[in-house]
């Protein structure tokens, strides 16, 4: 985080990366005989073409700011998370045992203490990750790809049986939470408020590293562990608290899905977004704000990615390969930091 | 717009002794009237691939009769999960593609339907559960088949077929019509062999080729020799069936050529009424909110034989199926008990094949299962 | 006819679970085992793993030689791994964050081009009847083994003994423990990286044909549950060793196999938790074996993920 | 073993991006000579030889071996050559054994290598050595010393017949110099060697060499046979006319309270092994404390556990009389700093700024905050104007990234941070390693200031010189222990260097 020539120096990259994406793409796409210039048009159409694409994009966003936090508020301490996916779906559990738990209470109350819940139970679940790795040096990407796997697996075993709603006759679902606990649109939109949250997150997370002693210390841990170290800082303590703040993040998340989208928790809640996140957080390159837009770029990719299906017959999966090749040429182009002379010479 | 009050009872106290599509067909005079067809795009919306040998294709199958309608375009989108993202993609199909019917195929989009289709109410939702209520949006449609029907027949023929005595049903998730399901191929098989039992393993996952594999070989270690498989596709579970040298059933679509040895017969859809609604909506005319039926309604099928089953066997399950079509037989009838000892029907105690309140509520296997639903009782 | 068992039953169906369920976990085991000697971490091999099975059932289906299905498997599996060393071969770009692109544009690109491959039927590689002496069912099933399986066996055993007895395993260690080491000796750290970590993919794109080819022998979407991912992990678990990489890749067979097994003898209660056993035992391992204040046995010490 | 060959090295350039590294620079290499390159740190020293030896490809000149010019594209073609490299980190792979290490190397490896076979050469080749290893033993658990003797046994034993040292004395204590730097003397003088030394030390140059160059600022400015030159001729050379500070005198008078404290500290070090054993000191207030080590005797580790990088093991460590926990509250009351070599790695973040490099001790107090949370950046960067103009710091401005700095101004960036706050406590591991001299010579002379100006310091160094110029008392560390202790008055280099080798 520093100066505009820092800035221009990231746009100027990433938007090589960008063009080079689109390039491999439109190669993919005319492989199968269409015209790249086409879908080009219908990935622009579809994400941000009309106020109800935008809407879909931003709809899409929501969960993925909140998981991409997930990943790049412990990486920006030097941790490398990739346990989105499980903060989320503990985040929904736990926000569905408080709704149903404070089932009597005034509903603005109860979605605090919802949200409060979900985050808290994120945030303790990828907070463990980062005991593990501080205490006892496990390494993180490995303990939160695991239990990615346990949390999924917890959650598919509450919801068919310990928590499950018997009435429900869908599909295993645990209980749900009462409608007036549900959180809407923001008004005059087909928007929910997730993206209100989603939106915050990323802000407040900004703010903290940023302008707090608290961010400039996690810089210094992120950047060089011996350093922080010979500082004096209380290491164990940064990790364990970016882990927390990043799987609350995604906690809050899984209260989104809860109280927003479902009403209740199901095998619906690990659908990816927790996935999606880390490519969010790369491709910002940790950085909370960055974090926001990319996130609405890959929710553009999403959304477009039904209009791509239906007028081209291009698979689903294509809008998966775009987000790959993304991802590959973002990471290339990270090389190409700090050798642009432009970006080096004094302002 | 429509006249939307037909409910079940009527469709059926109307369609009366006809049988199946000719029953459908007099209730839906659009079709035969040849009213103006609007032109129409019709959306399907699958949870999967949609030639997944499974359920999906099953979808396809009657996606594809459906874009051969007059003035039917068709639009698919795959591997939509049961989230807001079908939301969105119905919204899309509406907004971006003028869909103007769509098919949401996978049960647990409902209530995403119910939540689009008050907004939309020039367009019909129809969904492949049978969860439709009175106060529901009268432009969303439920229908679906039973599938307990065939299954029972699978189960005839299983009975007649194993060898052990044992045999096995692979389910996914923990739902009703698993539990249906499996109970009507078990009565089916001990309907022959009244002292055969019945592995009941679920899998958990809708589609986990690996778990179902494993499941498969454990039960054949097991001494099961024909196995069932209540998952999206069954095609890892028939084809590893089939290279022990066991027998098995198909269940959504024709799987017959996946198992050329052991191969018996198999449970499938027909939604091809899909169509019928279609037409009502381009026509004006009318439609049921919810539709459920048997082989009465024609609303599920039997795979073709394969060479595993002897003629006699054949004629055996076509004469049940007949039952099923002319309502003869019933599938849960007292005496019956679960697999705990529980009563759950006494002598006499008849349950009609179109109580659907009753078999959404069953949460209980039948005696000669091994294995437990997990409901709660 | 067939005998039962019981409980004896319970322990040749884990058997020969964990055999018929491990071999995706050998290679790709030894394939990322390979890579990270070198000093490279390729966590996309859950990418390559299910590419490997598209190409080769598609390959199968359309020549109707299963084999050749299985070579273009690891031929598709070493171009990803290619992929992965050249942009790892640039400057400052973390391994890891590559390896999970390649995840994501792997699993793409094949449920892309796979989506015609779903419904067929494609030749399927035959299997060898070890059991063949026995007289029950159950054990011929279980030592009812494929090719591709005993070729990882002795792949395993090679090697093990390569790194130690050869030029190539020298080096890649060399390169693996100390970069400088190797530029001194004139070697290329990046081609032997590049090299590594495409024979890396190849072999974990050979993992994916057996489960398209072999068992349980389908292409679709979810036929890998996360082998792929699960490399990382098993490779750690056996401490950089081949031959431990297929004692662990039994283990995880086994575990996978255990759930299904007691199903099936009535046991029927929380499958779910049953199928996360193989992550909370390798969660479990991992915690024990850590130490916060030196690095593990065992790893190459340029390993990113080691520092 | 055949005579080594004759080598001319002919107007050798290399050009980095606008730096010319290397300026022309021709040099012959009489077959069985010891011959020294002699210069400060960026003098081009190592350009020079990573062009002989294929690393570089230089933009011009070339190199005649015997008489014939040859394209060195690559390492191994210069290992055909029969040139062979002696770093000064270690090209040796510390899981493999010395055998393997040996082993590797070889130009013929077959794919499939017989060990029994090789075995038996090795073997061989080592009863005609000066020295042996163990070489069954992986090379982590060997001794600096020995890791040094087997780097050059490997490179003996692969047949390189022009032997590159660089730095050789770094790592090895003086008698170990003598005697290596003997046998290859005497191996020399057989013709079945050519040596080149890579120095900055004339010391060694005008022990063991015969023929010198000095090279400065990429350009050879001198050299010619070793008996010919004296020292004030080479440092001219090696210097020129560079406006070098002078030392800082020493204050003289009694040192103060005990500043810092050690007793019975054991460390474990990244592979298990015990690395520091029961150290027991104490370092006074205006009194420099020296530790000679050659590296990896546990210097590190202890530098690790003071500096708070490292948890040690047992024992106590004690500042101003107190208890002391390296935590950031105990470093800020205490006053204790730390400065170590290779400070991108160690002491500093290179993608942060320098303002914020600078900022790091004091950030979070309240001149540098608004409210003891919010991080005022302003005063920050008014910190780094006053510190990067005080301690003459050459960066683009306070907003340009640390890894944008050479080394010498990484380093003094360090310093002025380090020293800025009156520390009682200073702790300095090699702060000259690999600058040049001006660097070197500044930034001795503040360390001198800060111990004048009341501070305790305790000075690890793998450069005895450094010591001996600095230190008030010297001890030097073995094996992880401190084995001898000494004033500065009756330090002697040669004694020092015999407990740098054993216990004698």
């Amino acid at each position: 985080m520093a100066s505009w020539k820092s800035w221009a120096e990231t746009a100027t990259i990433s938007a090589a990366a960008l063009l080079a994406t689109l390039a491999l793409f439109g190669g993919f796409v005319a492989l199968r005989g269409l015209r790249p210039l086409d879908v080009y048009a219908a990935l622009f159409t579809g994400a941000f073409g009309s106020w109800f694409a935008i809407e879909e994009t931003l709809t899409q966003s929501a969960p993925l700011m909140l998981t991409a936090l997930c990943t790049a508020l412990p990486a920006r301490a030097g941790l490398l998370v990739i346990g989105g996916e499980g903060a989320l779906v503990v985040g929904g559990l736990a926000t569905v045992l408080a709704g149903v738990l404070l089932v009597d209470a005034p509903a603005p109350l109860a979605v605090i203490a919802m949200g409060a819940a979900g985050a808290l139970a994120g945030g303790a679940w990828i907070g463990a990750a980062g005991a593990l790795r501080h205490r006892r040096g496990v390494n993180e990407t490995i303990s939160t790809l695991l239990l990615n796997y346990i949390a999924i697996a917890v959650m598919n075993h509450l919801v068919t049986g310990p928590i499950r709603d018997y009435a429900q006759v869908l599909k295993p679902a645990s209980w749900s939470i009462a409608e007036g606990f549900r959180i809407g649109d923001i008004p005059g939109t087909g928007i929910h408020w997730g993206l209100a949250v989603g939106v915050a997150a990323a802000l407040l997370a900004y703010g903290l590293m940023r302008h707090t002693t608290f961010g400039f210390a996690v810089d210094i841990l992120g950047g060089n562990v011996r350093a922080a170290r010979m500082a004096g800082l209380p290491i164990g303590r940064m990790i364990l608290t970016t882990c927390f703040m990043g799987g609350a993040a995604a906690g809050l998340a899984g209260t989104i899905e809860v109280a927003a989208v479902h009403g209740f928790a199901s095998s619906s809640l690990a659908v990816g977004y927790g996935y999606t996140g880390i490519l969010a957080a790369f491709l910002a390159r940790q950085h909370p704000l960055a974090v926001a837009v990319v996130a609405i770029l890959l929710g553009g990719i999403s959304a477009s990615g039904g209009l791509l299906q239906r007028r081209f017959g291009l698979p689903d999966a294509a809008t998966l390969v775009l987000r790959g090749l993304l991802f590959v040429a973002v990471l290339a182009a990270s090389t190409l930091y700090g050798r642009g002379r432009v970006f080096r010479r004094a302002a | 717009m429509n006249e939307s009050s037909l409910t079940r009872r009527q469709v059926l106290r109307a369609s009366g002794g006809l049988t199946g599509a000719a029953a459908l067909s007099a209730l839906l005079p659009g079709l035969e009237a040849r009213a103006a067809a609007k032109p129409m795009t019709v959306g399907f919306i699958y949870v999967g691939p949609k030639n997944d040998y499974g359920w999906n294709q099953a979808h396809a199958v009657a996606a594809r009769k459906i874009a051969q309608l007059e003035g039917v375009k068709l639009i698919e989108q795959e591997n939509v999960p049961e989230t807001i993202e079908v939301e969105k993609v119905m919204e899309g199909m509406i907004r971006q593609d003028g869909a103007g019917v769509i098919f949401p195929t996978s049960f647990g989009y409902w209530p995403h339907i119910l939540k689009l289709a008050r907004k939309y109410p020039d367009v019909l939702f129809v969904h492949i559960g049978a969860l439709w209520k009175e106060g529901d949006p009268k432009n969303t449609i439920g229908y679906r088949g039973y599938m307990e029907e065939p299954h029972y027949l699978c189960g005839v023929a299983a009975g007649h077929a194993s060898k052990t005595g044992k045999i096995g049903f692979i389910g996914s998730k923990p739902v009703y019509f698993i539990f249906n399901n499996a109970n009507g191929f078990i009565l089916g098989a001990r309907s022959v062999n009244p002292s055969l039992t019945c592995h009941v393993v679920l899998t958990g996952d809708w589609n986990n080729p690996v778990r179902e594999a494993e499941v498969t070989q454990s039960l054949i270690d097991q001494g099961v020799d024909v196995i069932v498989a209540n998952v999206d596709s069954a095609k890892v579970v028939i084809e590893n069936a089939e290279r022990r040298g066991i027998m098995s059933c198909g269940y959504h679509t024709d799987l017959s050529e996946l198992a050329p040895k052991g191969f018996l017969t198999g449970a499938e859809w027909n939604w091809a009424a899909g169509a019928q609604f279609v037409k009502a909506w381009q026509t004006g005319g009318p439609y049921p909110n919810l539709l459920r039926g048997g082989f009465r309604l024609d609303m599920v099928a039997l795979s073709p034989f394969g060479r595993a089953v002897p003629e006699t066997v054949r004629a055996t399950i076509l004469k049940s199926r007949q039952a099923f079509t002319d309502d003869s037989l019933k599938l849960y009838r007292g005496p019956l008990k679960d697999n705990e000892g529980n009563v759950v029907l006494t002598a006499g105690q008849v349950i009609a094949n179109d109580d659907n309140k009753f078999k959404l509520a069953v949460n209980f296997l039948v005696e000669g299962a091994i294995g437990k639903t997990g409901l709660k009782k | 006819m067939v005998t039962d068992l019981g409980g004896w039953g319970v322990l040749i169906a884990v058997v020969g679970g964990a055999i018929r369920v491990s071999t995706p976990y050998l290679y790709v085991s030894l394939g990322e085992t390979l890579t990270e000697k070198s000093g490279r971490v390729n966590l996309g091999l859950e990418g390559t793993l299910v590419m490997g099975a598209m190409s080769a059932y598609a390959v199968a289906y359309l020549t109707g030689s299963p084999w050749l299905g299985v070579l273009v498997a690891g031929c598709a599996g070493a171009g990803l791994g290619l992929l992965h060393a050249a942009v790892c071969n640039l400057p400052r770009v973390n391994d890891v964050a590559v390896g999970i692109a390649l995840f994501l544009l792997g699993t793409g690109l094949a449920f892309s081009l796979g989506k015609p491959f779903i419904q067929p039927v494609a030749p399927r590689l035959p299997s060898v009847a070890l059991g063949a002496w026995s007289a029950y069912p159950q054990i011929r099933a279980a030592l009812e083994i494929n090719a591709l399986f005993v070729a990882g066996v002795v792949l395993a055993a090679l090697m093990r003994w390569a790194l130690a007895h050869t030029r190539w395993g020298l080096i890649v260690r060399t390169v693996g423990d100390n970069e400088d080491a190797a530029r001194a000796l004139g070697r290329s750290v990046d081609l032997v990286r590049t090299l590594s970590t495409a024979v890396g993919g190849f072999l974990a794109g050979l993992g994916g044909s057996f489960l398209s080819l072999y068992y349980p022998g389908t292409w679709n979407e979810a036929l890998s549950s996360g082998q792929g991912l699960m490399a990382i992990a098993l490779v750690i678990f056996a401490r950089w060793n081949p031959v431990r990489c297929f004692w662990v890749s039994l283990l995880f067979g086994g575990a996978t196999a255990l759930g299904p097994a007691l199903q099936s003898v009535g046991f029927t209660s929380n499958y779910y938790l049953y199928g996360a056993a193989p992550y909370v035992l390798t969660l479990v391992l991992l915690v024990w074996s850590s130490s916060p204040t030196r690095v593990l046995a065992g790893a190459p010490s340029e390993l990113s993920i080691s520092r | 073993m055949s005579a080594p060959p004759r080598v001319e090295i002919v107007s050798m350039t290399k050009r980095f991006g606008d730096l010319l590294a290397l300026d022309d620079v021709s040099l012959r290499l009489e077959p069985g000579t010891v011959h020294a390159i002699l210069g400060e740190n960026g003098a081009g020293k190592s350009t020079l030889v990573k062009c002989v030896m294929g690393y570089h490809r230089p933009d011009a000149g070339r190199v005649v071996v015997d008489g014939r010019a040859q394209a060195i594209t690559s390492p191994r073609r210069a290992h055909q050559l029969g040139f062979g490299m002696v770093y000064q980190h270690f090209t040796l792979v510390p899981s493999m054994t010395g055998a393997e290490n040996l082993v590797l190397g070889a130009a013929g490896l077959p794919a499939i290598i017989d060990w029994d076979a090789e075995r038996a050469t090795i073997e061989r080749f080592q009863r005609r050595m000066p020295f042996q290893i163990d070489l069954d033993r992986p090379v982590s658990a060997l001794a600096a010393g020995e890791k040094q003797k087997l780097e050059l046994l490997k490179q003996l034993f692969l047949g390189r017949r022009i032997l590159v040292l660089d730095e050789p004395t770094t790592v090895l204590t003086p008698d170990e110099a003598d005697q290596i730097l003997g046998v290859l003397g005497e191996m020399a003088r057989e013709n079945l060697l050519t040596v080149v030394i890579i120095t900055h030390k004339l010391r060694e140059v005008l022990a063991f060499a015969r023929e010198v160059t000095v090279l400065r600022g990429g350009r050879r400015v001198g050299g010619g046979r070793a008996q010919d030159l004296d020292r004030d001729s080479l440092v001219r050379m090696m210097i020129g006319t560079a406006d070098i500070p002078e030392p800082a005198a020493r204050d003289v008078g009694p040192p103060g309270s005990v500043a810092l404290g050690i007793e019975a500290l054991r460390v474990v070090g990244d592979t298990g092994i015990t690395a520091v054993r029961d150290v027991t000191l104490e370092v006074r207030a205006r009194e420099i404390v020296g530790v000679a080590g050659v590296s990896g005797n546990g210097q590190r580790e202890l530098v690790e556990v003071l500096a708070g990088q490292r948890q040690p093991e047992s024992g106590v460590i004690r500042a101003g009389g107190a208890r002391y926990r390296p935590t950031r509250g105990a470093m800020r009351r205490h006053k204790v700093f730390v400065v170590m070599e290779e400070p991108l790695r160690n002491t500093c973040v290179p993608g942060m700024s320098v303002a914020e490099n600078l900022a790091f001790r004091n950030f979070d107090e309240p001149r540098n905050t608004v409210g003891g949370v919010l991080l005022s950046r302003r005063a920050i960067r008014r910190q780094a104007l006053e510190r990067i103009d005080r301690y003459r710091i050459r960066t683009e401005g306070p907003d340009a990234r640390l890894e944008t700095l050479s080394g010498g101004n990484v380093q003094r960036t360090v310093l002025a941070r380090e020293l800025s706050e009156d520390p009682a406590v200073l702790i300095a591991q090699n702060p000259c390693a690999g600058l040049d001299w001006a660097a070197t010579t500044e930034i001795r002379s503040r360390i001198v200031t800060a111990r004048n100006a009341g501070a305790g310091v305790l000075l690890l160094s793998e450069d005895l010189d450094e010591l001996l110029e600095l230190a008030d008392r010297i001890m030097v560390m073995l094996e992880g222990r401190l084995v001898y202790e000494t004033p500065r008055e009756t330090a002697d280099a040669h004694i020092i260097g015999r407990y740098m080798a054993s216990h004698a």
